[in-house]
């Protein structure tokens, strides 16, 4: 029995002492970044990493590492990933993917749902002046550049819409705060759900939303 | 400068387009707020100090150019011109203190902010679209490694598990047969055997439920499989000639009696 | 050779042309490893950097930067790609532990060495009443519920099975002796005074038979 105990000890140390050296913490955030199409986050490095270990910090090392490098360190969301250097996208022909073109309606849709999320429906619909169709919606979903967000805490408890990591990673956003223009607009009150007027027309027979609350959810998302 | 100087000719252009565009394709638009939006253009101003007057008449124009056409119009964009139409008077009219509601000045300054933001989010749109964007710009991966799964298995066991095994062990009876429970069940063959040792006495007509064992009519379960295997046993019974069957109308009893 | 004669000239057309500095050429390098989807050759590398670029000696520069790296420059046939450093192989896979009851004779083979400690197979099998498979004693070894203990000084000196600190500990015991004795086993209803049935197989009596194998078909019959 002796001899367990003593075993026991020693993984008890293991785990006090035996995290990694940062610098084998950064070759490692590397490996599983650089394997991965898609972005990883903190938490999943940290969970694939040996016990101890901090990714956040080793991501730190690692992207001043890749600074003025071929590819980068990028931050999508609460993702990391590594990316080509936007600047030789022209010797990349090769793998581009030819995506699908969106419609002026989806490519408002998007922006009015990365702008205003998250968002209801009735909400795009006042602000295009036309009813969204359901294709629209749909194949932005599809593209899994939006997914449904929290309902509203409004009669009706419609759904909302808010963009997603891909859309970060396709745009090349950090955070939803990057969107460009944002701060302009908000200074504008652009951003703001005014309600119209009685009597004012509105567009499509959408959900029944109290617009009063309807940007509640805005200043959430993109205050600090 | 330069572009100044071109700047006339082109918006006359553009003007002539969008006018063309007005007239002979409603369906281009995407709505009202589109056309209004489009219009607004044509006054050349900050869209922050447009005239909704005008814009107004400049809307209400155009649907009367659209019929004058005998263009389908939808009735979003009828429901647009009346009510431009009702705001046109209320900007011109001097306002009345006794009337309920916005006022004109407040509903146009409305409808400008909701050009503006349209206008605004189309900009933003545009801008986004003109981002360096992955799988044109830049690019992930070419090559992912993906993860792969590695299960392993963690066998458990519980006090109870290893009680209970040790009990098996002891008592010895793991080697019991498998067998159904046959607790609930009471066979033809058993239902059988005791009638042939009861017939004998049933020279009168009898209930064949009263066949039934003792102690099976209160459980269902029991009630069921014995009242079956005894009704079973029966027919087998007047098969055999030794007694005979009858019921007086559906649902009635079951009786038999001995054939002599 | 013409080749070289080529090379040359391409050489002095470089002077005239501006061949990207070859920092600059390693990033494109580097950029183009990492999005293709497939190693690429030297020669296709050329083709894709801008005129007079010298893929191959960018190579050189870029293989030297990522020497000791969580990912490495390599060959794969006459082409080049990035990949994971092997020693790092661990981080692309993902462990999940799946836990599964022990079988019967499994908890069986475990309850009598834990109830008659220290005991040899042979006592074992006396015990259950059947062979038991070198299987299930190993992996109760590997589980590290029992190990082996002194060896029995009777004739063959076999050796003997014990439990280990890490089976009382997963079964909340302080030691061996804490097991409940077959009185509290029989207050509890986990004996049954059923008399064992005829024909009971014993132990020995058919050591060729595979009665191991013929045992675990039952239990698989009873276990729910």
């Amino acid at each position: 029995m002796s001899e367990d105990i003593d075993k026991e000890e020693e993984n008890d140390r293991d785990t006090l002492f035996d995290s990694p050296p940062i610098a084998e913490q950064e070759r490692m955030v590397e490996a599983i970044l650089f394997a991965s199409a898609e972005p990883v986050t903190v938490q999943e490095l940290n969970a694939r990493m040996p016990f101890g270990s901090d990714a956040a910090e080793a991501l730190v090392h690692l992207r001043k590492r890749y600074e003025g490098r071929g590819v980068r360190v990028v931050k999508v969301g609460d993702a990391w990933a590594i990316r080509t250097a936007p600047d030789l996208g022209f010797l990349m022909q090769k793998e581009t993917v030819e995506t699908r073109k969106l419609s002026r309606a989806a490519i408002e849709t998007l922006a009015i749902i990365a702008y205003h999320q998250p968002v209801t429906r009735a909400e795009i619909e006042e602000i295009r002046g036309v009813s969204v169709s359901r294709g629209t919606v749909d194949q932005l979903l599809e593209m899994e550049w939006i997914r449904f967000g929290r309902r509203k805490m409004t009669p009706g408890r419609p759904v909302t819409f808010v963009v997603t990591q891909g859309f970060l990673d396709h745009f090349g956003l950090e955070s939803a705060r990057d969107l460009p223009g944002l701060k302009d607009l908000r200074a504008a009150g652009l951003l703001e759900s005014r309600p119209p007027p009685a009597l004012m027309p509105r567009a499509g027979e959408g959900e029944d939303v109290d617009e009063e609350e309807a940007s509640e959810g805005q200043s959430e998302l993109f205050e600090d | 400068m330069a572009e100044d100087e071109f700047e006339e000719d082109r918006q006359s252009v553009s003007e002539r387009l969008a006018a063309e565009a007005l007239i002979v394709d409603v369906d281009g638009f995407e709505g009202p707020l589109d056309v209004l939006l489009t219009l607004s253009r044509t006054q050349k101003v900050d869209l922050r100090k447009i005239s909704v007057l005008q814009l107004a008449r400049q809307y209400l124009a155009f649907v009367e150019k659209a019929k004058a056409l005998r263009l389908e119009l939808a009735a979003d964009y009828l429901v647009m011109a009346a009510w431009l139409a009702f705001l046109k008077s209320r900007l011109l009219l001097p306002p009345d203190p006794s009337e309920e509601g916005p006022s004109g000045e407040e509903l146009a300054a409305h409808l400008a902010f909701q050009l503006e933001r349209l206008q605004a989010m189309r900009d933003v749109a545009a801008r986004l679209m003109a981002r360096d964007r992955l799988g044109r710009d830049f690019f992930a991966r070419g090559i992912p490694e993906d993860v792969t799964r590695v299960r392993k298995v963690r066998f458990t066991a519980t006090l109870l598990d290893l009680m209970q095994g040790y009990a098996r062990i002891r008592t010895r009876d793991e080697f019991r047969p498998y067998a159904m429970d046959r607790d609930a069940v009471w066979t033809m063959e058993q239902a059988l055997e005791r009638m042939r040792g009861l017939i004998g006495f049933a020279g009168q007509w009898t209930d064949i439920a009263s066949y039934v064992p003792e102690g099976w009519d209160s459980d269902p379960a029991r009630r069921r499989s014995s009242l079956a295997s005894t009704f079973a046993a029966s027919l087998e019974l007047v098969k055999e000639g030794r007694v005979e069957l009858r019921q007086a109308e559906t649902f009635a009893p079951i009786e038999l009696r001995r054939r002599d």
